[in-house]
């Protein structure tokens, strides 16, 4: 039962893969890393519970909680590179 | 017996779930309904498989714990969700209406 | 069946290094990267090493995502795509020493053999004195805190020291940092992180005193504990951020924690005992070894976190100068 | 041969050596830098893989259990995970200051710009 969730969520997890590699925007990338956190907080409570020790589920937070923080992170840090692009392509288009 | 049952079927329908999102994220035409297929089934799968797993928890903290992790979950993926969508809009990404063919704008 | 899970998650770890030699685009790269870490954590929790999952959890999806990003926003996005190199030379090269390896690697014993050299030597011998000896029932804490407590003093030291040479390298006295970029437009994702970065901070208390029972332990809570600054200091600015925390203290606190972690070493040998044999302190062996490791995780935790801090704080205050003096 | 026994090292060798030729092959610092993430990450599989006990379980002790893998390269690693976090870090501290100094991360403009 554990096997059938966790190899649904493999699959799952292969065709974001999918969607990363082939973009074509970087918006659709970021939100294929999104998914891809997701399902790996899922499958590894899943395989918490597959080898039968569950009580380690403090892994699972520490991946829900990365997963926020570097998606915020790629959000905020490609913002602030496409405003500073698009001012230093102004500067070099006036010299 | 039958929280057996009923976590089997919590936890099939969430793999399902999952995986329909995922093909929805691979087929669908533009961001926005990428988006839109990823994070509504994303939410719902996290939820099902979490509470599958709850009903098989061999011990109170475990269940504390499945518990913490799904209001994390429900807290954050929706926010950054959000967050995203908002940020591919105002970056001039237009969805992809049916009279606006090519209008799909962006990098 | 669990090694067919093992080879998927291998094969998605192959399929995302060949994406990330082929890509061009280092926002692209970097997430791969984040992705690549989050793989190999899921794959060291499967191989039953729950802390260094929770390490590479945190570290190698989180913390060098964001010190990479911050780095691409100063240099630049793109790679360049033509490149003077012969990469047919670099190819072979590779492909060479790759199969050589290969074929080196068909003498080693195979995975999982409870007999192989690696799993018979002292690695078994810890597993079987640990209950005696310290009495905790995570191992790999009291390997690292106790049994190799000499080795762990000289990576907190590295890390330290690590600390000093981005502050050498990259430290400018801080500008008026007020009008910098924080995501203003992002309400939502603000008054969430408010309501989340207490809890971070709770949890990463959890995980620095619950490391001898579960996974856990300095260096963990030390990168968590720092994470929910870089939360704040992205969401809200450097300039609040700063206003949060002390700079100084931290670069105190940095070398506050190598100094805890010495000082229980010298205490030991006060007292007549070996450097780091925390028998000698308290009257009771088993009850020493558990306040020598509590106060070791602490220092290895409160240097890590600082050294955390002040990496990212160097980084993101040199970028901002940047945009500023532009 | 068994296959299921040695198809971890094969991936960690292959591993290793794309990281090795993202190194060597592309002139951008900031790539090479990721090159050199995923090599350490693949000495990291090695380690865990061959510490790795059949049937075992996680080396947190518990009654209901008998067999562990092995805890030793799981400290090691854990060390050098975050020990290589701080290196990366002074690496791409360098790479900045390059980046300031010369204008550009890609390696073969740094050496025409030397030669001139």
């Amino acid at each position: 039962m554990f096997t059938a969730a966790a190899i649904a969520v493999l699959v799952a997890m292969g065709l974001a893969l999918v969607r990363a590699f082939a973009g074509p925007t970087l918006y659709d990338r970021i939100l294929a890393v999104n998914v891809f956190g997701t399902k790996t907080v899922l499958l590894i409570a899943i395989a918490g519970f597959l080898t039968g020790r569950p009580e380690f589920l403090d892994i699972v937070m520490v991946y829900a909680l990365m997963n926020f923080i570097a998606g915020i992170g790629i959000l905020r840090f490609f913002e602030y590179a496409s405003a500073k692009e698009a001012t230093s392509q102004n500067q070099i288009k006036e010299h | 017996m039958l929280t057996h049952y009923l976590s089997w079927g919590l936890l099939v329908l969430g793999g399902f779930l999952c995986v329909s999102g995922a093909i929805g994220l691979l087929r669908f035409p533009d961001f926005f309904t990428r988006m839109h297929a990823a994070s509504v089934t994303d939410t719902l799968a996290a939820g099902m498989i979490m509470c599958g797993l709850m009903l098989q928890a061999p011990s109170w903290i475990v269940f504390a714990k499945l518990v913490m992790i799904l209001v994390f979950i429900l807290l954050t993926a929706p926010t950054s969700g959000h967050a995203l969508a908002k940020a591919a809009l105002h970056s001039g990404m237009k969805p992809l209406l049916p009279d606006s063919k090519h209008a799909q704008g962006g990098l | 069946m669990e090694a067919t899970i093992h080879m998927i998650i291998l094969s998605m770890l192959l399929a995302v290094a060949i994406a990330i030699v082929r890509i061009k685009d280092l926002f692209a790269v970097v997430m791969l990267a984040g992705i690549y870490g989050l793989l190999s954590a899921t794959f060291f929790v499967l191989m039953d090493a729950m802390d260094v999952a929770f390490t590479e959890a945190a570290v190698g999806a989180g913390i060098s995502t964001l010190l990479m990003l911050t780095a691409l926003s100063m240099t630049g996005r793109y790679a360049s795509t033509g490149s003077s190199y012969k990469p047919l030379l670099a190819l072979g090269l590779v492909v060479f020493t790759g199969a050589m390896l290969i074929f080196g690697t068909t003498d080693l014993p195979s995975i999982g053999d409870p007999q192989s050299p690696v799993n018979t030597h002292v690695g078994y011998d810890y597993l079987a004195t640990t209950p005696e000896d310290i009495d905790i029932p995570n191992v790999v804490a009291a390997v690292l805190a106790s049994y190799r407590g000499f080795d762990t003093f000289g990576e907190v030291v590295v890390i330290f020291t690590a600390g000093i040479g981005v502050l050498a390298l990259l430290m400018r006295t801080p500008l008026n940092t007020s009008a910098v970029a924080s995501m203003r437009d992002h309400v939502v994702l603000r008054v969430v992180a408010k309501m989340l970065i207490p809890l971070i901070l709770l949890f990463g208390l959890y995980v620095q005193f619950h490391g001898e029972y579960g996974p856990g332990g300095g260096f963990q809570a030390g990168v968590i504990f720092a994470s929910a600054f870089f939360l704040y200091a992205m969401l809200f600015g450097l300039g609040a951020a700063r206003k949060v925390i002390n700079m100084t203290l931290v670069r105190l606190l940095s070398a506050l924690g190598v100094l805890i972690y010495g000082s229980v070493g010298l205490v030991s040998m006060l007292n007549g005992h070996n450097f780091l044999d925390y028998n000698a302190l308290a009257a009771n062996p088993i009850d020493g070894q558990h306040y020598g490791i509590i106060l070791v995780e602490l220092g290895v935790g409160i240097t890590v976190a600082s050294v955390m801090i002040i990496i990212f704080f160097t980084f993101s205050s040199r970028s901002q100068n940047e945009g500023d003096s532009d | 041969m068994n296959i299921s026994g040695l198809f971890n090292y094969w991936v960690v060798m292959v591993l290793m050596m794309i990281g090795f030729y993202i190194v060597i092959a592309q002139p951008n610092l900031i790539k090479k830098l990721v090159g050199l993430t995923l090599f350490q990450t693949s000495v990291f599989i090695m380690y865990i893989s061959a510490g790795k006990v059949t049937g075992g379980t996680a080396p947190i002790l518990s009654d209901s259990f008998s067999l562990y893998s092995n805890p030793l390269p799981h400290v090691l690693i854990l060390t050098a995970i975050v020990v290589g976090i701080a290196t990366t870090a002074v690496g791409l501290s360098l790479v900045v200051r390059i980046k300031e100094s010369y204008g550009t991360v890609e390696e073969n403009e740094i050496h025409n710009r030397d030669k001139s």
